[in-house]
């Protein structure tokens, strides 16, 4: 047990995993030599050799579709996009392949990959490089979409990813990945995919969130339960897709009044599927209107104004206060 | 330090030992056992027929849409001849004969382009991909599946084919950087049959050929007469032991010519002559290569007669099998298996709805 | 005047515009001698010449960039994609600079293009050739996206689409293509990128709906009137993004039961943010959950099984009834 | 009809003027006014101090992550060289230099690295496309911007800079695809720094050179030496002269070397040595450059150092200017505005919202 950040958790899962698993390789830009642009693979060309740690050429198209190929054969590769606004040259490998072999064959090939990537706004960087576009694959019917939101969660997802038969998107929080620490047991542990984890009971208002999102929400929910007396449920996805629909129509169940929060581009985004779940399923005990905070529905700017783009604690506090008095 | 030329390790060489009549250039000649040439016959005929049967029943709406082979059957079973049953065919969509000779039912390509997805489903053992669609995406699959063989100590090989057209596509440019750089046992099948739908060979790339793409890899690359089955196979068996051997990819570029319609969605009227299509007629790869059977004294107009009327039987019988298993196709659920591995809930409420609506 | 496909309808407007403003210029696979692998662009090589109507070669990300270039220098290209199934290819092109160079240089280039495609199944088609994502493109900032419904909005839309100062995805139903013929205008006519249109007046439930989907979704209304009385007011959205939120939101509250109907898949997909809007906007006034009548979470089987797939009448018919029997 | 070389039309060259001590190769010295050597040089100066400058300001907190381009000036500069105000620049994210050449205010070059998106706003007129950070995918507009120019029947050209890493990219293969079968008014050039991050160019391509990648598309390619301003003068004159006579494209390689780190972000302790990179300070591109107008009595060490304080005054003003703007830049809005031409009411409603937060 030691406590470590978001990036020595997902290395140690990789480390962990390639130990156990001979058909597990890693590859991508910089992945080798270099350790990756955020040393996430860091040491693994060490242990296990370039030829399971490749370093790939530039071209993300490839990276997917190369690691397609090492999965039908029965590899396990855990791929690496240096940032998920590139992962959009790949998009077409994941959709018209990773997500369909397997049906397409009939179950004789399937496509055991992981797609790993940094998403999101918050650590200064160039244009491109703070995108949420989650819900792109999300859409996708054959891909799973995984986002963690601590180092523990991280790491037992990224094992579970890894271990899981269909293709999975892994979007890390790269705001968080060197944010904060967290113990993480040295012995394996899994989170099953498809699952989201209520992380604060409550019973006034039920707050849905994943990624870095978490953390100003809740921030947000220490500051209402202090200032207001407000109990929030936090809700943690985990997995955007398969989306974990029963917990939070349950909750919602409870206090009947819900607030998503994502920095993805507001319309279209997840925050829709997840408020349409709540219709169909809560309908009857929606008290308020759900209500989203979000990223606005433009370009990330640049980060002098980055954090006017995402959701900070002050914009969830209100949202939430707004939820809470709202009188049909 | 003046202005002065690079020397390129590879040359580009063009290669053809039928010439169009089917004389024999016996420098050249490769060893085939005499069996093995007329199964190569046998599959080049039964491609041809399969795909005038096709044809037939696409055209009186028994079938949809689908894709000829007619006048590529050199250019594909040439080349597929000379991989074991280990190794892996990553087919596009214009490679029925050779899949077939491969262990593809022709019922299951009835199947498929009959619309059902059951179709396309390959039997467990079989190291067929699947039909790719989206042109030029699957070239990156071999090169994966190439590595992963040389990963894993095996002395496999993966072949890939897709056309004229799909040399221009930003995946098949990675798929043969990604194989120069790792050395990846990848033959990579290039069929120019002149045509991308309508778009002709000369407006596809301003380079003299496509072979010499391989120079911006650092790849061996080579031009053969795709209608010359000994060229294509001499070509690719040079690939294909070279992939073997651990000594990295290589491009072939089969020159053959598409006869028939791009799909049976396409009309060719609208941008090529009739007299293009004549003059590919003379350098028709079956006639060739019969001539060059009879000439070996391995066939015989009789022996072809006999061929035809077994291979007619044959695709008749396929057909008969598909037409039952169609019948036999009744479960309308499948669109929901094979998602995951695991059905997920939403899916599973999902799947009950539908089954709702077929009950009401 | 004259009745036209909307293969027609769709050459008209781009022979319309072709002829009227010189910097209009068509692209892609097939568009020049063949005409079209659906014969839209017939013709108009013959009249503008190879310089305006262009034949590219086979690549996606190749004509969405070439595209971009041109209309950064002042053309309108109007660019094809032979089948939407694979735009994603050129997705990272219009993500990455369609939707932005305007933003990202402050006005100066503008990238006044439309990225025209065939979508959509029931035409018995092979794979890849029947997807219907336009939810990809609707949750990207800097894109509008619209999907017309009869030959006549199709011209109208199509020309507004060319003349829009901005990057306009253009998805065209292609089981509408041909299936029915109305009367078209010879003289130029526009239709507002951005409305919505009430196709059908109805007091008792509202029916949200585009593209090939209006077929099925009117032939239910007309069902529903005659076998029940029921009095369906009908919403053609013809732009997916960005959304008038500003009719359906209306028409909810007069009704105060809602159908979507989409062929997309359900997940993530279009229906999500309609029914999101609707929470939002006119949440007191929903009398029953609202519903969604889509594709299913799963790629479009192949063309035998393409119709259990796509919404039909009697799914549209039955979500409708069990929409209006809803007692909270 | 044997196995038979296929002769290629164009050879790859390679081309150098000044070698590494300065010494010119006066058969291939380039025919440049005496100004405009001296402009060139000024350039490459001024490059090489901003440069310098901005590394302090990111060390120091001021700029956040930005792409050094010591040691590459002659690459860029060379090249830029050659184009006319009424020509276009289509760069990567490591041409600061030679958009400072086309008309790029340095204070703008701070304010983006700043984090201020205002930074990267072209003024009207300027034809230089802001920095494309998505590698290689910014090929494709220069041969779109090419064609347009073509087609409206000016003689034009469109320069696109990207790195030896882009080359592995699809869109690469496509644009060159595109700029040789459309002919149009494109040079390619290709700043071969030897790295792409920690990727080593022997590792990013198996070819021996990266212009053969010319070869690919029919289009003439040279390999320059890319600390030779001259050398990538007078091939890049060559290429802008044939784009600019209607005579389709052309693809330069430069050989030159990042000296620097890949960005401010980068350790590149961790993948290169030093004595490779000591190997590359002995190429300096400026020295070289200096010696040869000394050569040509054009410039003295006394003008040197008067040049020198001239350009620290410029960069001290910039980046006043700079400090200055950054003061006036208080609108937050600004990420709502040119999203599109008009505002449609979604976003109207989302930035009264985003005001209401900043007002609470
Ligand atoms: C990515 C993609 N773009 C477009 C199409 C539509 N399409 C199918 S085949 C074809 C032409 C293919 O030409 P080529 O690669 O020469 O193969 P051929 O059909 O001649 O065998 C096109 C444009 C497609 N299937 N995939
Ligand atoms: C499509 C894409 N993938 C990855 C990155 C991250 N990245 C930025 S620069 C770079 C290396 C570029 O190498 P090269 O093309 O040689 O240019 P150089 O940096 O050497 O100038 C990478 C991988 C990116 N910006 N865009
Ligand atoms: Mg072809
Ligand atoms: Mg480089």
């Amino acid at each position: 047990m030691a406590k470590l950040t978001m990036v020595q958790a997902i290395n140690l899962a990789l480390h962990q995993e390639m130990k156990k698993d001979e058909d597990v390789v890693v590859l991508g830009e910089d992945v080798g030599v270099d350790g990756g642009v955020f040393r996430v693979t860091d040491g693994l060309i060490d242990e296990f050799g370039e030829e399971r740690v490749m370093d790939t050429p530039l071209a993300e198209s490839g990276i997917a579709g190369f690691a397609i190929g090492m999965a039908l054969y029965g590899l396990k590769p855990v791929a690496e996009i240096q940032f998920s606004g590139f992962a959009y040259i790949a998009f077409h490998q994941m959709e018209a392949h990773a997500a369909r072999l397997r049906g397409r064959s009939g179950g004789r090939f399937t496509v055991p990959m992981v797609l790993r990537m940094p998403y999101g706004g918050g650590v200064r960087a160039l244009e491109h490089h703070s995108e949420s576009r989650e819900a792109y694959w999300a859409h996708t019917p054959g891909l799973k979409t995984v986002i963690p939101s601590t180092p523990r969660n991280a790491r037992s997802l990224l094992v579970s990813a890894i271990r899981d038969p269909d293709p999975v998107i892994f979007y890390e929080p790269k705001a968080s990945y060197r944010a904060f620490k967290e113990e993480v047991p040295d012995e394996e542990e899994t989170f099953p995919i498809g699952e989201s984890q209520i992380v604060r009971e409550g019973d006034d208002l039920t707050v849905i969130a994943y990624g870095a999102m978490m953390r100003p929400t809740l921030e947000a929910a220490d500051k209402l339960k202090e200032d207001d007396g407000i109990d929030c449920e936090v809700i943690d996805l985990l997995t955007i897709s398969p989306l974990d629909d029963a917990k939070f129509t349950k909750s919602a169940q409870k206090t009947g009044r819900i607030l998503v929060v994502h920095e993805a581009p507001r319309s279209f985004g997840p925050g829709a599927e997840i408020i349409t779940r709540l219709v169909e399923k809560s309908f009857v005990y929606l008290e308020a209107p759900v209500r989203r905070v979000t990223g606005y529905d433009v370009v990330i700017p640049l980060y002098q104004r980055e954090f006017d783009y995402l959701p900070g604690v002050d914009r969830i506090v209100s949202a939430a206060r707004e939820t809470l008095d709202f009188k049909a | 330090m003046p202005r002065k030329k690079i020397d390129l390790k590879y040359d580009i060489d063009y290669l053809s030992i039928l010439d169009k009549d089917g004389e024999v250039d016996s420098d050249l000649e490769p060893d085939i056992d005499d069996d093995r040439l007329l199964d190569l016959h046998r599959a080049m005929l039964l491609g041809r027929r399969f795909d005038e049967r096709m044809l037939k029943l696409q055209r009186s709406g028994k079938i949809g849409t689908f894709a000829p082979i007619h006048g590529q059957e050199a250019s594909q079973l040439g080349a597929v001849a000379c991989l074991e049953e280990e190794d892996w065919l990553v087919p596009s969509f214009r490679e029925t004969a050779a899949e077939i000779w491969r262990g593809k039912a022709m019922e299951n390509v009835l199947l498929a382009y009959a619309g059902f997805n059951e179709g396309a489903h390959v039997p467990k053992g079989v190291n067929n991909l699947p039909v790719s669609v989206p042109v030029g995406t699957q070239a990156l699959h071999a090169v994966g599946i190439g590595y992963a063989m040389k990963l894993k100590g095996k002395k496999e090989v993966a072949m890939v084919f897709f056309g004229d057209g799909a040399t221009s596509e930003g995946d098949v440019h990675e798929a043969m950087n990604f194989a120069g750089v790792f050395q990846t046992p990848t033959v990579f099948i290039c069929q120019n049959n002149h045509w991308a739908i309508s778009i002709k060979r000369s407006h596809q790339t301003r380079s003299e050929t496509i072979a010499q793409k391989a120079l911006a890899y650092g790849m061996p690359g080579i031009q053969a007469d795709g209608n010359d089955a000994l060229a294509v196979y001499a070509a690719a068996k040079e690939a294909v032991d070279r992939a073997r051997a651990g000594d990295g990819p290589t491009f072939i570029e089969c020159v053959t010519y598409r006869m028939s319609v791009h799909t049976t969605a396409d009309d060719p009227k609208r941008y090529r002559s009739d007299e293009e299509v004549e003059k590919w007629k003379e350098r028709d790869p079956i006639d060739r290569f019969q001539k060059y059977l009879k000439d070996k004294d391995l066939l015989s107009d009789d022996a072809i007669e006999a061929l035809e009327s077994e291979i007619k039987d044959e695709i008749k019988a396929a057909v008969k099998g598909w037409e039952k298993r169609m019948a036999e196709l009744t479960d309308k659920t499948g669109m929901f298996d094979n998602v995951f591995a695991e059905m997920p809930p939403y899916l599973a409420e999902q799947k009950e709805a539908f089954e709702k609506t077929l009950s009401s």
